[in-house]
């Protein structure tokens, strides 16, 4: 097969604006809108990044817990929550038995896993997924979930390692709550052919609260 | 200043006697009781006195006269529906409508602006088209119009509904009106008290004797009442009625809901239902803007409200009206609707002797007020359904033979 | 807007949910005559009550079935289909 | 002349910055935070509107949001409410419904008209004969109605938040105030309301001329204001009262909608005034309505006014108009005892005089009724609420405060569903039983005076504290002691009328008699007779003693009368509020871009964008269509068809799964073979179709219409619970992007990419295989829905945009043309392909769309199969055909949906019509009588102008099939 790089599910959104892109995982990525100043600012007040690049790998059945234990992953113990692997890669168990793992930037653990064998187990599927993942920053972080999502997600009501389903802006959603270089970040997936009106809804409310996009460099060292 | 309000002006007392007597205790027996004291079983009592003569007969209302759908509706009358049959029917109604205010000597403020049915895809303008085409094969007025028609009927109105839903063209359908809906419920009383018709207020229904399966009697709360006949005519409480003999039907009952913002000086002249956006709007001669959606989503027997409506309403409103931003809704309130699968109503009679059902009027019951009584009180004279409702009738469930007003009835009201 | 407990997903507002009726025993369909086919398919019990009804929470994908007061809005109970016992 | 006073401790006026507006033409000042009301007030303007129904000159009332007759407008906005809204610098401002100006309103001749229009006048005239009808209603359409709406005035968006607390106070007062902080002392988080502009309810305005309930609300406020717990939001109302303690908070910039545990509603009373004649005149008001006037804003109601009561309240207003300069003449206590407390000592040594069991019988208008000039007084029997005008006397004044009682703010109560007592002691009603999380404290509560109520907070407060399962210690409130807070009938009766219990809709006395008499002597037949309590201010002041007047007339205690519903909202709420930002979703395909530039009409199917057409210059959309089609027909098209639904099924049962779900077989399904797939309901009716196709002996992979994926997938699963087959479902629509190459070249062009052969015999028609296309793992199917030779390519949304790229390059040789939705319309129309949903309806059945090749009553068991057996015994009423209209007809064309028509009667309906170049001819699908199904037969559509076009049925397809075409 030939390397071709593929657009964000964010790419409509993009279209009229020229932000500074770059590639990965083979996915065209934005990796910053503005200058240092500015992405800095809109970051730590209310920053939208786009990190749909990051490989993903998902798997659902009766025995994908057994399959991923097998292939050395600490799995979440209960249902809808998730952790995180040394690797950094992040392991959402979505439900009982579906589970969405994601690599850090340049993670090798989803590429992996792509390739390892399934055979030995049966009730095992594969599931082909198109997200769009976004990083969602800042001190108004929680004005923006508050307009857009009717669930309490500040810290002392998610507690640790609690995975949401819900709706965002009327868009079933996936949300974490994590650290992130000790920062707290909200995590969001949706279906990625949402992308372009989630992005564009919520940018619209980070920029009434100051804030704005950022690209993958204001969140990742690359 | 019209000359009969002028004894209100200079008599000493107040010349006007009481729509409805107020009677203690109903009698033994009674050759129907009607359960249900709003429009439909009030009209059903003054068309058996007006039509068949029959006079001997109680209307039993659990709470006041006119609370419950009829006093609840959006108050649109109209006849342009999608089958043959619902078009014949709903047209006597607006027929009968038409010169009721003159018949019950009762002002009903039956008004008729116009009814457009907003088309914002191509599909809904299809269901137009096939509405237009019944209608005018049965002889109502109704025509597919585009957007300029509509323009002109209402400037106000963003064809475009802000972008997000453009509007195609419309079913106009001339003969839709709106009108005092508590008139309607308060002249049919008055006119069945006057013809001898019993009206008892605050009287509950809590069962029906069914003796060898025929009906025998009912239990109210003032006691026991022997009859023959019955007429259930309850709305949202059908299903509660038919438990009480036995009878199965595809009745649910969910919630409609409805608003009003404060008076302003009328502008809408015209009737707006948009089937994309849930919406219908009318103008009451109050100044207020009438407003309702679709039903809500699940079976709750109650009247409460909910935000999520008013939310989704007001926001489809805006798309429509954007100048709309600052008036302000001063209440909103629910009805229970009785749903049938097709959206059409069950009447006539059942498998219960003397037992006689006008339900599944869903979010369409105000306007047939007149139809529904008249054909109920023909049923229940002759023990036999006038040809007229025969599709209505509750054994086409068991024979698959529903009568498909899902398209015109949706969000039609 | 009222609240539901999805078994799974935990409280969510009922905009989440999709109503999905009364939950029914199919009967069988070789033994059921033609009445009683058609009472099945159309007929439901409209009266009010406790009921058992499926509920389906959208954003995760999960049916369930909820023990509720259809006159006062209250809900008993909620489980996954077949494990009423567990609940 | 001014009546601003000097400054008051805690007044809400900034007299650093001074605004200037004016009204009806005339310029004024104000300080920053006046009301219109105050501002106007404070320099001497007394008519502030006019009232709705009689156009009678109106002024304050209660300075509390709900004088409703001071409603104006600025030229932009309208219906402002002039107790409320702020002035802002520049306003022009108008009073509403007034023809002429506020002062010389054309329309106020209505009033002396007044006796021709009796309670419901407009039930009783104006409709016979009826056809001058017509002629009445435009004259009363001209009346109704308030404030005229501008047109132009912008869409506004508003915010709407939603926020979580473990309690919600409702009202800043002491009670709302205290019972907060006892919850946040606890730990709780606490969100605090008030609608005023700032807390502390009565404390900001109820003084008695004494300084206590400053310093007690300067203590309060500063505790709550530097309490973490605690968030505080004044000039925000709670709206309503929801299912699960949601309560919708509106604040000007938007809604915050509060999810609490526990609410407490300590939203106190609203003051009730007594009913005499012209007790609507400007200069006559609440008691509590000139104290605000006073310490809020500084404002002098009046010069020399008289105060009527009927509770201790009026002393105390008494004593805070004297602190503010203003003469008390009387104060005229309508109970035979008066007031036997300090209170009265304080008033008469102030100079003021007593008249005990007197009542104001009438108030004296100035000119015009455009003021006060005095009072008549006169003794009043409480026993029989009779007014002895015998012996009246007259007192001058331009003002009369009114205090008689009191109507609980209760309207969240109701909505939540609390049970409500008429308690004796306080003349008022008060909860009974409340819902679980709802707690009351305060006046709402039937606590009047300050220490009970505070004390009733801390017991509000630890209540909460118990509910939520914290230990608190349980707190006794004393019993209210002494005289009642309202009177139980402060009605005067007078031979004149002109005394109003309902000051939005000009009700008086006479009308709730009138009106009983009528038959409407049921509380909410009364209402909807007497439209009392239905304007804007929903019978805050009104509903009462609407109440207590029925109960006299029907010789009935209050409680046996009952309240009216209350409903939401409490204050009327902005649309733009209530609608917010408004989300409207939309799904677009990986393509979108590319169609976007390639001049794509889109169209919206479910919540996603599809390619309608592409615009091209100077060709009318029906052409742009033609040759889409056309060039399918003739060399090759591509279409994203994206937005199907795609499932895949997994494991050993999958086959079994699917033979229960759809109506064909899929058991004996090859291996890279795809099947028609045809979904019913349990009554046999067609919901969907979809194509099937067999990737493994345990995998299939399934496509259904856009429209119903969402629908359709849901019941796949619900049944998948029920069976109880083990199965593993999957949703891929949005993971995979869907690419249709259709026309003769198809092969051609999909050749040049593909990994593997294309030749017939390595995939033939209906095959799939997993292969590659542009170097990309695709699946791909050979279809025939728009072309006999077609090819859907499914690939992964990520590499959708190469794929088709890959594509329009390699067909560039072949003038491959991007198509949209309506040529795909029209060109499986010509290949004689129905559409569920078009071609079909809601009661559509497999028969009469002659589906009976997809479905397999030989099978144990699909949903639908019982159902079908039964209609199968059934005559089939109609029948779809595929038909032609004749050769060259120039006839007027029929439109999809014309009947389908046998003399007179409706046999069925055209669902699919077109002209197609492909053919040369209109063709289409049209519902027939059974009787004319076979090819050759002949029927009538009516078109729109009731011309009659004959038809043909024919054979589909319509085009012919080349080979390979």
């Amino acid at each position: 097969m030939q390397m071709i790089s593929k657009p964000t599910p964010i790419a409509y959104a993009l279209k009229d604006i020229s932000p500074k892109m770059g590639l990965l995982n083979g996915m065209d990525v934005v990796m910053s809108f503005g200058d240092d100043v500015t992405e800095s600012k809109n970051r730590q007040l209310l920053g939208i990044c786009d990190v749909s690049c990051l490989s993903r790998f998902a798997i659902k059945g009766p025995s994908a817990a057994q399959w991923l234990e097998l292939n050395k992953i600490k799995i979440p113990p209960t249902a809808n929550s998730w952790n995180q692997q040394k690797s950094g890669a992040l392991v959402l168990r979505l439900g009982n038995s579906e589970f969405l793992i994601e690599d850090q930037p340049e993670g090798k653990l989803c590429a992996a896993l792509n390739v390892a064998d399934r055979k030995a187990l049966t009730g095992l599927y594969k599931v082909e997924r198109s997200d769009v993942a976004l990083l969602l920053s800042g001190s108004q972080v929680l004005s923006l979930l508050s307009e857009l999502c009717t669930l309490d997600l500040r810290e002392k009501a998610l507690g640790e390692n609690a995975l949401v389903m819900t709706q965002v802006a009327g868009i079933s959603a996936t949300i974490i709550r994590q650290s992130l270089n000790n920062e707290p970040v909200y995590r969001l997936w949706c279906d990625g052919t949402y992308g372009a009106f989630m992005w564009d809804t919520m940018l619209e409310i980070a920029v009434e609260h100051g804030g704005g996009a950022v690209g993958l460099s204001s969140h990742y060292k690359l | 200043m019209p000359l009969r309000l002028l004894k209100f002006a200079f008599s000493k007392n107040h010349p006007a006697p009481r729509f409805f007597r107020a009677l203690e205790q109903p009698k033994k027996s009674y050759d129907v009781v009607i359960i249900g004291g709003g429009g439909h079983g009030l009209a059903a009592a003054y068309y058996l006195a007006k039509d068949h003569g029959i006079t001997n007969v109680a209307v039993l209302e659990r709470g006041y006269i006119g609370g419950g759908n009829t006093g609840r509706n959006t108050t649109i009358v109209r006849s342009n529906y999608l089958t043959p049959e619902g078009v014949n029917f709903y047209d006597a109604s607006v027929k009968i409508y038409e010169g009721l205010s003159e018949e019950l000597d009762l002002n009903l403020f039956y008004s008729n602006r116009g009814h457009f049915t907003l088309a914002h895809t191509e599909s809904a303008m299809r269901t137009m088209r096939w509405r237009a085409e019944v209608n005018k094969h049965v002889g109502v007025e109704s025509r597919v119009v585009g957007p300029d028609e509509i323009a002109k009927a209402c400037p106000q109105l963003d064809l475009s509904c802000s972008g997000h839903a453009p509007i195609l063209g419309a079913l106009y359908h001339a003969p839709g009106s709106i009108a005092r809906h508590d008139g309607v419920a308060w002249g049919y009383a008055r006119g069945a008290d006057r013809q001898g018709a019993e009206i008892f207020q605050n009287t509950e229904v809590t069962g029906i004797d069914v003796q060898s399966g025929k009906v025998a009697g009912v239990h109210t709360s003032r006691g026991y009442i022997a009859t023959k006949k019955v007429l259930s005519a309850v709305a949202g409480f059908t299903p509660r009625v038919t438990k009480m003999v036995d009878l199965d039907t595809p009745i649910v009952i969910h919630p409609l809901q409805a608003c009003v913002t404060e008076p302003m000086k009328p502008w809408l002249n015209s009737i707006l239902v948009s089937g994309s956006l849930h919406v219908y709007v009318s103008q009451s001669s109050r100044g207020e803007l009438v407003m309702g959606s679709s039903l809500d989503p699940y079976e709750v027997h109650s009247t409460r409200s909910s935000l999520d409506f008013v939310e989704g309403l007001t926001s489809h409103m805006l798309d429509m009206f954007p100048f709309l931003s600052n008036v302000k809704i001063v209440r909103q309130w629910a009805g229970m609707a009785d749903m049938t699968p097709d959206f059409a109503p069950i009447m006539g009679k059942t498998p219960v002797e003397g037992f006689y059902l006008d339900a599944g009027w869903g979010t369409w019951g105000f306007k047939a007020t007149p139809i529904s009584g008249k054909t109920m009180a023909e049923t229940i004279a002759n023990d036999r359904a006038p040809e007229m409702i025969h599709s209505f009738r509750l054994s086409r469930f068991e024979d698959y033979e529903l009568t498909g007003e899902k398209g015109a009835a949706s969000v039609g009201h | 807007m009222k609240l539901l407990h999805c078994p799974m997903n935990g409280t969510r507002p009922i905009s989440e949910f999709v109503f999905g009726g009364e939950f029914r025993d199919m009967p069988d369909p070789e033994a059921s005559t033609d009445k009683e086919w058609a009472a099945y398919v159309h007929n439901r019990n409209g009266a009010p009550g406790l009921k058992k009804e499926w509920w389906y929470h959208g954003p995760s994908g999960t049916w369930f079935i909820a023990e509720r007061n259809t006159l006062t809005e209250e809900v008993l109970r909620t489980y996954l289909f077949g494990q009423e016992t567990a609940a | 002349m001014s009546n601003r006073i000097g400054k008051k401790p805690g007044e809400w006026i900034n007299r650093e910055a001074t605004l200037k507006f004016s009204y009806e033409g005339k310029d004024f000042t104000a300080y920053e935070g006046d009301t219109i009301s105050s501002a106007l007030w404070a320099a001497g303007e007394r008519v502030l509107g006019r009232s709705f129904k009689y156009h009678r000159p109106r002024g304050v009332l209660s300075s509390a949001n709900h004088d409703v007759n001071v409603m104006m407008t600025d030229g932009i906005d309208t219906n402002m409410r002039g107790d409320v809204v702020a002035v802002r610098d520049g306003m022009k401002l108008e009073a509403v419904n007034t023809v002429g100006g506020v002062k010389a309103d054309r329309n106020r001749f209505v009033d002396s008209i007044s006796p021709l229009l009796p309670v419901g006048f407009y039930y009783k005239a104006f409709h016979t004969p009826r056809r001058f009808f017509p002629f009445w209603e435009k004259m009363i359409r001209k009346a109704a109605g308030l404030g005229i709406v501008n047109f132009n005035f912008p869409r506004v968006l508003k915010r709407k938040t939603t926020t979580h607390c473990d309690l919600l106070v409702i009202g800043a007062g002491p009670a709302g105030l205290t019972a907060a902080l006892v919850g946040a002392d606890a730990g709780l988080e606490v969100t605090l309301v008030d609608e005023n502009q700032y807390a502390g309810g009565s404390l900001t305005y109820d003084r008695a001329g004494a300084s206590e309930a400053a310093s007690k609300l300067s203590e309060l406020i500063g505790r709550v204001k530097t309490h973490q717990g605690i968030s505080l939001h004044t000039a925000s109302y709670a709206a309503g009262y929801y299912t699960d303690h949601l309560i919708p908070i509106v604040g000007e910039n938007g809604i915050t909608k509060v999810r609490a545990k526990a609410v407490i509603v300590a939203t106190g009373v609203f003051e009730q005034p007594p009913v005499f004649r012209y007790n609507d005149l400007p200069g006559v008001m609440l008691g509590s309505s000139a104290q605000r006037l006073i310490h809020r804003y500084a404002v002098k109601p009046f010069h020399t006014g008289i105060v009527v009561t009927a509770n201790h309240h009026g002393y105390r207003v008494a004593l805070d108009l004297l602190q503010a300069g203003v003469k008390v003449s009387a104060l005229i206590d309508m109970r035979e005892l008066g007031e036997v407390s300090v209170l009265e000592e304080d008033v008469v040594r102030k100079g003021v005089v007593v008249h005990k069991g007197c009542c104001v019988y009438e108030a004296l208008p100035s000119k015009g009724q455009m003021g006060v000039a005095g009072a008549v007084i006169c003794t009043y029997d409480e026993a029989t609420n009779q007014a002895n005008p015998s012996n009246s006397f007259t007192l001058e004044c331009d003002g009369i405060a009114m205090s008689a009682g009191w109507a609980p703010a209760a309207a969240l109560l109701y909505q939540a569903g609390t049970q409500m007592r008429y308690d004796d002691t306080t003349q008022q009603f008060v909860p009974a039983k409340l819902p679980q999380g709802v707690f009351t404290a305060g006046k709402v509560n039937g606590a009047f005076a300050l220490e009970q109520r505070l004390q009733d907070g801390e017991r509000a407060g630890n209540e909460v504290l118990r509910y939520l399962g914290k230990s608190a210690p349980e707190v006794n409130v004393e019993r209210h002691a002494g005289s009642s807070p309202s009177h139980p009938y402060p009605i005067v009766p007078h031979p004149k009328a002109k005394n109003f219990v309902d000051f939005d809709e000009d009700i008086q006395v006479k009308d709730f008699v009138n009106a009983a008499k009528e038959g409407f002597d049921n509380i909410e037949l009364m209402k909807r007779f007497t439209t009392v309590g239905m304007g804007p201010s929903q019978g805050k002041h009104s509903n009462m003693n609407a109440i207590r007047i029925l109960g006299k007339i029907r010789g009935l205690p209050v409680e046996k009368i009952g309240t009216t519903t209350a409903r939401p909202f409490f204050h009327p709420t902005p649309i733009g509020h209530l609608a917010g930002r408004g989300f409207h979703p939309h799904r677009l395909t990986p393509m979108h871009g590319w169609h976007e530039e390639a001049g794509a009409e889109f169209t919206e199917v479910g919540a996603w964008l599809r390619a309608a057409y592409y615009h091209k210059p100077d060709i009318s959309k029906q052409e742009v269509i033609q040759e889409e089609a056309l060039s399918v027909r003739q060399s090759v098209g591509i279409i994203d068809g994206g937005s199907l639904g795609k499932f895949e099924v997994h494991c050993a049962e999958a086959a079994e799964y699917l033979e229960r779900f759809y109506a064909g077989k899929f058991a004996s399904q090859a291996v890279g073979e795809t099947r028609y797939a045809l979904m019913l309901d349990e009554s046999g009716v067609v919901v969907d179709d979809g194509v099937v196709a067999r990737l493994a002996q345990d995998v299939f992979y399934i496509t259904v219409s856009t429209s119903n994926a969402a629908a359709v997938y849901r019941e796949m699963q619900r049944w998948l619970q029920i069976w109880k087959l083990q199965i593993g479902l999957i949703n891929v629509t949005g993971a995979y992007g869907l690419i249709n190459v259709a026309g003769p070249n198809a092969r051609a062009v999909v050749g040049k990419l593909a990994k593997h052969s294309l030749a017939d015999s390595d995939l033939p028609k209906g095959g799939i295989r997993e292969t590659e296309i542009a170097g990309i793992a695709v699946r791909l199917v050979r279809v025939g829905f728009v072309s006999n030779l077609a090819y859907e390519i499914h690939v992964p949304a990520g590499s959708a945009v190469h794929v088709w790229n890959a594509l329009m390059d390699a067909g560039a040789n072949f003038g491959i043309r991007p198509f949209g939705t309506d040529a795909q319309r029209l060109l499986r129309l010509e290949m004689g392909n129905h559409l569920v949903g078009h071609d079909t309806d809601g009661l559509t059945n497999p028969y009469e769309i002659g589906a009976e090749w997809a479905i397999s009553m030989d099978k144990p068991f699909f949903v639908g199969q019982r159902s079908l057996k039964i209609i199968a015994k059934r005559p089939v009423k109609k029948r779809l055909v595929h038909f032609m209209l004749e050769e060259g007809f120039s006839g007027e064309m029929p439109f999809e949906c014309n009947l389908v028509m046998i003399q007179d009667e409706i046999k069925g309906r055209v669902t699919s019509i077109s002209f197609t170049r492909s053919a040369n001819r209109v063709i289409g699908f049209a519902y027939v009588d059974p009787k004319d199904v076979d090819p050759g037969s002949k029927f009538q559509i009516r078109t729109d102008s009731g011309a009659i076009v004959v038809a043909t049925v024919v054979k589909a397809p319509f085009v012919k099939l080349e080979r390979g075409a």
